[in-house]
Formats: C-alpha cells, structure tokens, sequence
C-alpha cells in the first residue's frame, strides 16, 4: 500500500488543527469536544502508525515544505522522518492517547477544560514536529511549544501553590534550555550558513566553535531530559502535575533525550567519528561523560526515591533513575562506537525509551487513580486499598514489576540488553546499575505495601474503584506491557534494530538530502 | 486597572484610530515595505493596550469579552493553516504558494530588481500576513487584558 | 519469535514462564508435606504478641516514611548531602545547568 | 561568602571565559564566510515568491513552516494565560 | 579583534541574564535575565546576517547594492515572537506565586523540596 508523501506534514498539522478548532468545539458542547479530541488523535495515531509501515519497509521519508525548486531544498524546511524519528512518534502517540481517554473521567469535574485539551493537542504537536523535523531552527520552535503547553499545563490546578511552583520552576529551566539550544543553532548558521540537520553534518568541520555548540546542545537538551545533577525540576514538576499530564510530560522529556541523540549521532556522527584527539577518539569522550552522569542519575533517583513520601514525587524519582538507565546504554554505545556490544547497549538504551513511557506511565496512572478515589497524595495516609480497588492494584503490580525490570515484564528485556553490553564495557557500571534496580523493586514494594495492603482505614471503607474510561486506559498501557514483554524479541526486530541503525547510518540521512537524493 | 483622567482618555480616543491605521497599513504592505502581520499585529494590540490602560479593564471587557477575542484568534490560526493546507490541495505541497503566477488575486510577479510597489503581488503571502495579523491583535491583547483584569477582580476580592 | 540475543547470553520469557511455575509445583507439593492441624476459628489464628493485648487494626499498620528505617539511618551521610542538594530554589537549578556546563566544556574543549 | 557564592563564581567565570573566545573566534562582523543559502534566496525572492520584500519571503513562503509554529507558540501562550486566570469553581 | 565588538555585546548580554539567573533571587529579576539571554541571542541572530555596506532585502524602491541576509532577520522575529510568549506565561506564573506565597523571593518560593 502506498501512503501519499505528505503525511509526515499532516501527522503535524492535524493535530494543530485540532487545537485551534477546539475552542470553537467546546463552545457547542462539553462531550462532543471529548469525542473530537480523541477523534483527531486516533485518525493521528493511525497515520503515525500507516507512517511507519512504509518507513520501515522503504527506508527515509522526506518532506519538503513548499517546494517548487527541488534542485535547492536546503532553503525551505525540511521533514526527514527516520525509523528513530518514527519510533519516538509511535511513543508520543500511545501516551498522548492513553491520557486523553484518562482524561475523560479523572479531569471531569475541573474548569477550563477547553484549554486544557486545547494544550494537550499542542503538546502533541510539538512532540510529534520535534521528532520529525529535519531543521535545527524548527527544533528549536517546537521545543518552546513543547515546553511552552507542558508549563502552562502543569500549572493547572492553580489552587494548589505546589503547582504553581512548578510550572514557574519548570518554564526558567526550560526557557533558558531552549535558549542555549538556539545559541548553538546560530553558531552554527554563522558558521556554515546553513540550518538543515543533513546539510550541517556534511560539512561539519569540528572546529572549536562546533565544540562548543555540540557542548552547549547536549548539556542543554540533557536538562530537558532530566540528567542528574539537573533533574531537580523532574521531581517538582511531575510530582505537581495532575496525573494525565505526568503522563505526557514523560513523553515530552523524552522528545528532548531525542534531541540528544539526533544531535550526537547524526548531527555530529560525521565528525566525531573521524577526527581524533590524543590518540583517543573524541566520541569517547562524550561517551564517559554521559555515562558517569547516568550512574549518577540512577544511583541519586533511586536513593532520593526511598524516602519520599508524596506517591507521584517518589515515582518521579524513579523516572530520573529510569532515564539514567537510557543514558547509560546511550553512553555506552557511544564510548563503545563500532563493536558489537556498543551496538547492542545502544539497542538497549533505545528499547529502555519505549518501556519507560510506558512503565512510568503506568504508575502515574495509578497514582492518579488512587488520588481520584481517596483525594490523598500523601503515603503515610494511604493504606488497605487493595480492598476497594482491585484492578487498580494489578495494574499497579504490572507496572511495579515492568519498572524494576523483573522478568517477564518489559522492563527486564531491556534492562539485560543494558547489563550484559555495560559489562563488556565496564563491568563496574553494570554491577551498579543491577544494585540499583533491585533498589527501584524495593521502593516501589514499599509503595505497594503502604498504599495497597494493611488493614483497611475507616476513612477508606467508602472508596470505590474508578471510572472504566480510568480502567480502560490503564489497561491498554498494562496489555502493551505484557505484550512486550511476552514478544521481546518481535518488537526488537521490528521497531528497535532499524531505530538504532538509523542512529549510527548517518551517511544515509545525509544522502537523502544533500548529494542529490531527492 | 482603574481608569485614568481625562486628559489621557481625550488623546487615546485621538490617538487610537490612528495606531489603528498605521498598524493595518502594516499588515497590509507586509510583502512590500518593512513590517509585516507580526509587526503590524503588535501595533494594532498596543492600540488596543492603550485603550486598557486609558479606560480601566472593568470597562474594556465589558465592551469585549476575552471569549471573543480567543476565538478571533482561533479563527486567524485557522486561516493561517488553512492557506497552507489549500497549498497541498491547489498546489503540489503543504505550504506551497499556489496563487504566485496564477490570474487570480495576487498572482503578479514583480519584474526582478529595485522596482515600484505593486500590492498585487506574491501570492498567499499577503493573505497570510492578515490571518497572522488578525491572530496577533487578538492574541497579544487577550494577554493584556487577561492579566489587567485578573489582577484588578483579585484586589476587589480581597477588599 | 520470543528469543533476544544480547551477545553473550539469551533471554526467552516462555522458557522463564514455564520455570517459575515448575518451581510453584515443587513449592505446592513441598507445602504439602507440611502439618494440616490449621483450624480456623480457634486460639491458633489469633496473633500472639508477647501476652500483650493486639493494637487497633489500623495502628498495626507501618506507614510509609517509617519503612526501611534501618537502611535510611545507615546511610545518613549520604543523605544529608543529597537532601542539602535538592534545595528546591529555582536559581540553584540553574546553578547546576551552569556548572554541568563548565565541567563539560573543559573536558570536551580542552 | 557562602559556598555557593564561590562556586558560582567559579563556575560562571569558566563559562565567562568559553563565551568570550566564543566571540573572538567568530568571523569577522561584516564579512561572511558562507552565503549561499542567502543569496539564492535574495536572488530568486521575486521570482519566485513574487514578494518584493526578502524578509517576508522567507518568514511565509522559504520557512513558512517556522511561523506556523511561532504562531502556534503564540496561541499556546495565550491559551496557558486564558487557563491560568480563569475562574475555578469553589470561588 | 576590533571587528568582534558585537559578538562581544552579545555575549556581554548573555552573560548578564545568566548572572541575574544564578545570583539574583528575586522571580522578577528571574524572567528579567531570561529575557536578557534572549535579547542576547537575537542580536547575535541578527549580527551574524550583516555585510559590509549592505542594504535591507527589501527590493522595493531600493537603491541597489548588496543585501544582507534575510534568514537571520526571519529568525530573529520568529525568536522574538516566541519570547513575548515564554514572559507572558511566566509573568502570569509569577503573579499566581505571589498570591500563594505573598514573597517573591526564590528562597521562600521551595515548598517542593528534597
């Protein structure tokens, strides 16, 4: 089956039309704004999907926008969708969809909720055009609109001073992030006089100011992915914000870890692999770097996780370990550049993405679930709810299982990728991060017994299980979970491999639109 | 935001059409001169700020309410990507300034170096640049008013 | 279809599935060696506390800040640097953004 | 002085440091290494947009994919705003 | 050397919004160093696309001559634009702050901590 060139450009624009037209919608009526919502991104989730069968099976596609000299297209912008680039949409997609059908029960009874789907669909846009593009500058505008929508929604429940809080804190980080990123973009304009990401690679000549730029990139974007020691709005931010939108933050995050790796292996895959530096070759460098900040990250997430006592903050805490373990086998495979076992933890790493949405999400969720039924965040007043809420817990063991890595949940298929590759690397790293997961099992075991088991609370004996909607959605990131988990080895193949060999054949993104491909 | 003396409403209510004008003549020569829908929106909406300032926000958003503006805006967005869509279906892609060339509206192209203003030239763009005019005037003083009036209800709630 | 090579080693769910309920077997059947002289609705289900009188159901439970108590004592050190550390002042983010940024730059540049 | 005054400094004076030689290291101002982007679109502004103004060909024709997004980020911005301020029901 | 006295300003500005953003604890003073850093940015977008003795890339009536870039120029407003944005929402932030905590001092504003 042929899909028509321009979905990549609608895969964008839907979603923004959406937005634009939700306003209008939800001045006719609540639920039909409910439904058109979920409308747009069902028809978005099945294009990403369409997009991603052709791209699989026919390599890259590329779009020009507005285009009637194609002998030039380094002028005009440019969407250059790979098989990494189609798998972050898939992860966007799952998750943005998953909070929406949540969204429906558990934000019922809130005001503005016209803006609040208005934001949500933006926020998908964003990520979707982050991953997408194949423009520097264009990245830079859909990281403010991603950043941007993912302020003003944690911000939601204005009441709350925490939420406030957060949103403040969350908007100066990334605000400034995004800043720096566009102070590399216009180093690099002044340099080569050139935006496009396959343009710069190709005539990347790594001079000292490309040091710089490719530095103040990573370590900007890195932030936005929650690297340990600059996670610390992370836990702020999740924490605050309600339930849904922890849940497409996780996705927002990382669209920014995207940014990374696009950068590192793409952007600047012609050059660091050439040029070496001391005898040692300069992704090297790089490599430990990442990796010490990630053992940082994993170690410091779970530790600051055991003792938390506010749910979603504690599950944020996991999350900073969690994107420790992406960063870890990102790491590794970039200190480990060309061997087998580089390959294998930069497999691992990119897996790891797609089961922490998950995984993560899941427990949001369920945090959500548990704030929707008893109105308590606090831990030390959960308890005994396994009683009332029955699905609820087994979504919540799911999760707990596939976050700490157990077999056979998801989790575990890519955390040994992680392990096994990181032994050959260092065995050190791998022995810590083992540690460290049994840690994340013990935290979130703690986390069970507190809220779940026990004897049951008086004020308690009323509470009911949740809406279906609430359920439903759950359920579908739960069944995701133990599918993965169950078929290791099919989603590995299929989504994985061709994402990680897209990251390491830069040549190929470049042929496709400098020398003539097009 | 309470409302100013007399002196200073007398100059906005002179002052006013004027920034008006100005800023549409903007917007509309975005393609020509200097300035365009973003400048020429800003214009318009510090117009439109003028007046907030001059006459108090009680009394400027009982003349305008903020769900109008908001949807005025929806409305420009719409056009804006509106146009690019008819780009993909006019022409051969998204963005795809279908009108240059053609016989209609703004389809002449200007002979190539320093020459004369034509304002039936280069296809969409004109559109374009009021659809993001229309959705900048709206947008920047919907901002304005927004917070002028939260933070005056705030300080009578209190009261 | 279930197999993944990680380059040294293998995983493969089934085989893990089919194990883990081998062992439930084992586990049953050695469970059922055990005595049977459990009664219900006698003296022996009730819990025996030193000869103290049992506390109210909901005072028996362990609140969440109390657990792991000896594993956050033991690492108090740790602790409190990491709890010095997580200020929660938004100009100490940025902060950090600034000296991963300097660190970085020296290593990467230099 | 407290320890984090000190390490600011230190740390910010590194970065001071990197951002100057980021500026001595630039090309001159005024003379460009690099421009062929540009002059094609200077070059071929009317003929192919028929804008006479460069600018405005390149914000809604060249890149006319970026002002979508700025417009967006516009309209997100205002949507933030309008949910921020808005009435919450106990009140 | 001499050439580089605007890349020098700019990264003057940059720097001023990182000091006010790391030593300075008022939130107002914050989102003044934010939109420092921006301004900064948009100058070095806009110093990068001058020539020597070039005119504005507007054809109409023009006194010929060479151009300077029009890319620079079209980011810098897509920036700036942007920039209005990121203040808006964070001024909005700031007011809300205000109300809950009544200071405006970054080290009264950490209820979310450790």
């Amino acid at each position: 089956m042929n899909i028509p060139e321009y979905t990549p450009a609608l895969i964008v624009a839907i979603p923004l039309i959406g937005a634009f037209l939700t306003p209008l919608i939800s001045r006719v009526h609540d639920k039909l704004r409910n439904i058109f919502v979920i409308l747009v991104l069902v028809i978005n989730a099945s294009l990403v999907f369409l997009l991603a069968y052709d791209i699989l099976k026919n390599g890259i596609q590329t779009y020009i926008f507005g285009a009637r000299n194609l002998s030039y297209p380094i002028v005009r912008i440019l969407f250059e969708v790979d098989a990494m680039s189609i798998f972050m949409a898939i992860i966007s997609s799952i998750i943005v969809l998953v909070a929406v059908l949540y969204s429906w029960s558990f934000m019922k009874n809130n005001t503005g909720l016209d803006k609040y789907y208005t934001l949500i669909l933006l926020l998908t846009a964003g990520i979707l055009g982050m991953v997408m593009t194949g423009d520097m500058f264009n990245f830079f505008v859909f990281l403010e609109i991603t950043s941007i929508a993912s302020c003003a929604l944690i911000a939601f429940w204005t009441s709350q001073a925490e939420s406030v809080e957060a949103g403040f804190k969350y908007i100066v980080i990334s605000a400034m992030g995004a800043l720096f990123v566009l102070f590399a973009v216009a180093i690099l304009y002044g340099q080569y006089d050139a935006l496009n990401i396959a343009q710069l690679a190709d005539v990347m000549q790594y001079t000292f100011l490309d040091k710089i730029a490719l530095v103040l990139l990573i370590v900007a974007l890195a932030m936005k992915a929650g690297l340990v020691p600059m996670h610390m709005w992370l836990p702020d931010s999740y924490g605050s914000a309600p339930s849904t939108i922890s849940l497409v933050l996780v996705g927002a995050t990382l669209a920014s870890l995207y940014g990374v790796l696009r950068v590192v292996f793409t952007l600047y895959g012609n050059a660091l692999s050439t040029i070496a530096n001391f005898d040692v070759a300069v992704n090297v460098f790089i490599g430990w770097f990442i990796i010490a900040l990630a053992i940082l990250s994993i170690i410091v997430g779970v530790i600051m996780a055991l003792i938390q006592t506010d749910f979603k903050r504690l599950i944020a805490f996991g999350a900073v370990a969690e994107i420790g373990y992406m960063f870890l086998g990102i790491g590794a495979g970039l200190a480990a550049a060309g061997t087998a076992y580089g390959n294998v933890a930069l497999q691992g790493g990119i897996f790891h993405i797609f089961n922490d949405a998950l995984d993560v999400g899941l427990l949001f969720l369920v945090a959500g679930a548990i704030y929707y039924a008893t109105k308590e965040r606090s831990l030390n007043s959960m308890g005994g709810l396994a009683r009332n809420m029955k699905f609820t817990t087994v979504f919540f063991i799911i999760g707990l299982l596939a976050v700490a890595g157990m077999p056979p949940m998801n989790g575990f298929a890519s955390k040994l990728l992680i392990y096994e590759s990181t032994f050959q690397l260092n065995p050190i790293l791998a022995i810590v991060a083992i540690l460290c997961s049994i840690l994340l099992l013990a935290m979130f075991v703690k986390v069970f017994y507190s809220a779940f088991m026990g004897p049951e609370l008086p004020k308690f004996k009323k509470v009911k299980e949740v809406p279906k909607s609430m359920l439903f959605a759950m359920g579908i990131l739960a069944t995701i979970i133990v599918i993965f988990g169950l078929f290791p080895e099919i989603i590995l193949n299929n989504i994985v491999q061709p994402a990680a060999d897209a990251l390491l054949g830069y040549s190929e993104y470049i042929s496709q639109v400098v020398a003539g491909g097009i | 935001m309470t409302e100013m003396s007399k002196i200073v409403r007398t100059i906005t209510n002179i002052a006013f059409p004027l920034s008006m004008i100005f800023g549409f003549y903007v917007i509309a020569h975005g393609h020509l001169t200097p300035g365009g829908g973003f400048q020429g929106g800003a214009v318009v909406a510090s117009a439109c700020a003028m007046v907030l300032v001059a006459f108090g926000s009680k009394w400027t958003i009982g003349k305008i309410k903020e769900k109008r503006l908001s949807v005025l805006e929806s409305l420009g967005a719409i056009g804006f990507i509106g146009l690019a869509l008819l780009g993909l279906v006019f022409g051969i892609a998204f963005f795809h300034n279908f009108l240059v060339g053609s016989d209609y509206l703004f389809g002449i192209i200007p002979a190539t170096g320093s020459g004369l203003a034509d304002i039936n030239t280069a296809g969409v763009l004109p559109l374009m640049n009021f659809a993001v005019g229309i959705k900048v005037i709206a947008g920047l003083f919907v901002i304005v008013l927004v917070m002028a009036y939260a933070a005056t209800s705030y300080k009578e709630d209190k009261k | 279809m279930f197999t993944i090579e990680t380059g040294s080693g293998f995983w493969n769910p089934i085989v893990w599935i089919i194990a883990i309920i081998i062992a439930y077997l084992l586990i049953y059947i050695i469970r059922g060696f055990g005595k049977t002289h459990y009664k219900k609705g006698t003296e022996q289900v009730k819990s025996f506390l030193s000869g103290n009188p049992e506390y109210e159901k909901e005072k028996m439970q362990v609140k969440a800040s109390n657990l792991y108590w000896g594993f956050t004592t033991s690492l108090k050190g740790l602790y409190a640097i990491l709890k010095k550390m997580h200020t929660g002042n938004a100009t100490d983010y940025v902060l950090w953004f600034v000296v991963i940024l300097a660190i970085f730059l020296l290593i990467e540049v230099i | 002085m407290s320890t984090r005054t000190i390490a600011g400094t230190i740390f910010f004076s590194i970065v001071f440091a990197f951002f100057i030689f980021i500026a001595l290291m630039m090309h001159p101002f005024g003379v460009l290494n690099e421009s062929e982007m540009d002059d094609y679109i200077i070059d071929n502004t009317q003929e192919e947009t028929g804008a006479n103004n460069g600018v405005t060909s390149v914000v809604f024709d060249y890149r006319g994919f970026d002002t979508l997004g700025e417009a967006t980020v516009l309209f997100t911005a205002v949507a933030g705003v309008i949910m921020l301020f808005r009435r919450l029901k106990n009140d | 050397m001499i050439y580089n006295i605007p890349y020098i300003a700019v990264v003057g500005l940059i720097l001023l919004g990182m000091y006010a953003l790391v030593f300075k604890r008022n939130l107002i003073k914050m989102v003044i160093g934010i939109t420092l850093i921006e301004s900064g940015v948009n100058m070095f977008l806009i110093t990068l696309g001058y020539r020597k003795e070039s005119i504005a890339p507007i054809y109409t009536s023009s006194p010929g001559g060479i151009m300077s870039l029009p890319v620079p120029q079209a980011l810098t407003l897509t920036s700036i634009v942007i920039g209005v944005a990121v203040t808006a929402l964070m001024l909005s932030l700031v007011i809300h702050i205000y109300r809950h905590y009544g200071s405006l001092d970054a080290k009264n504003v950490r209820r979310l901590k450790e």
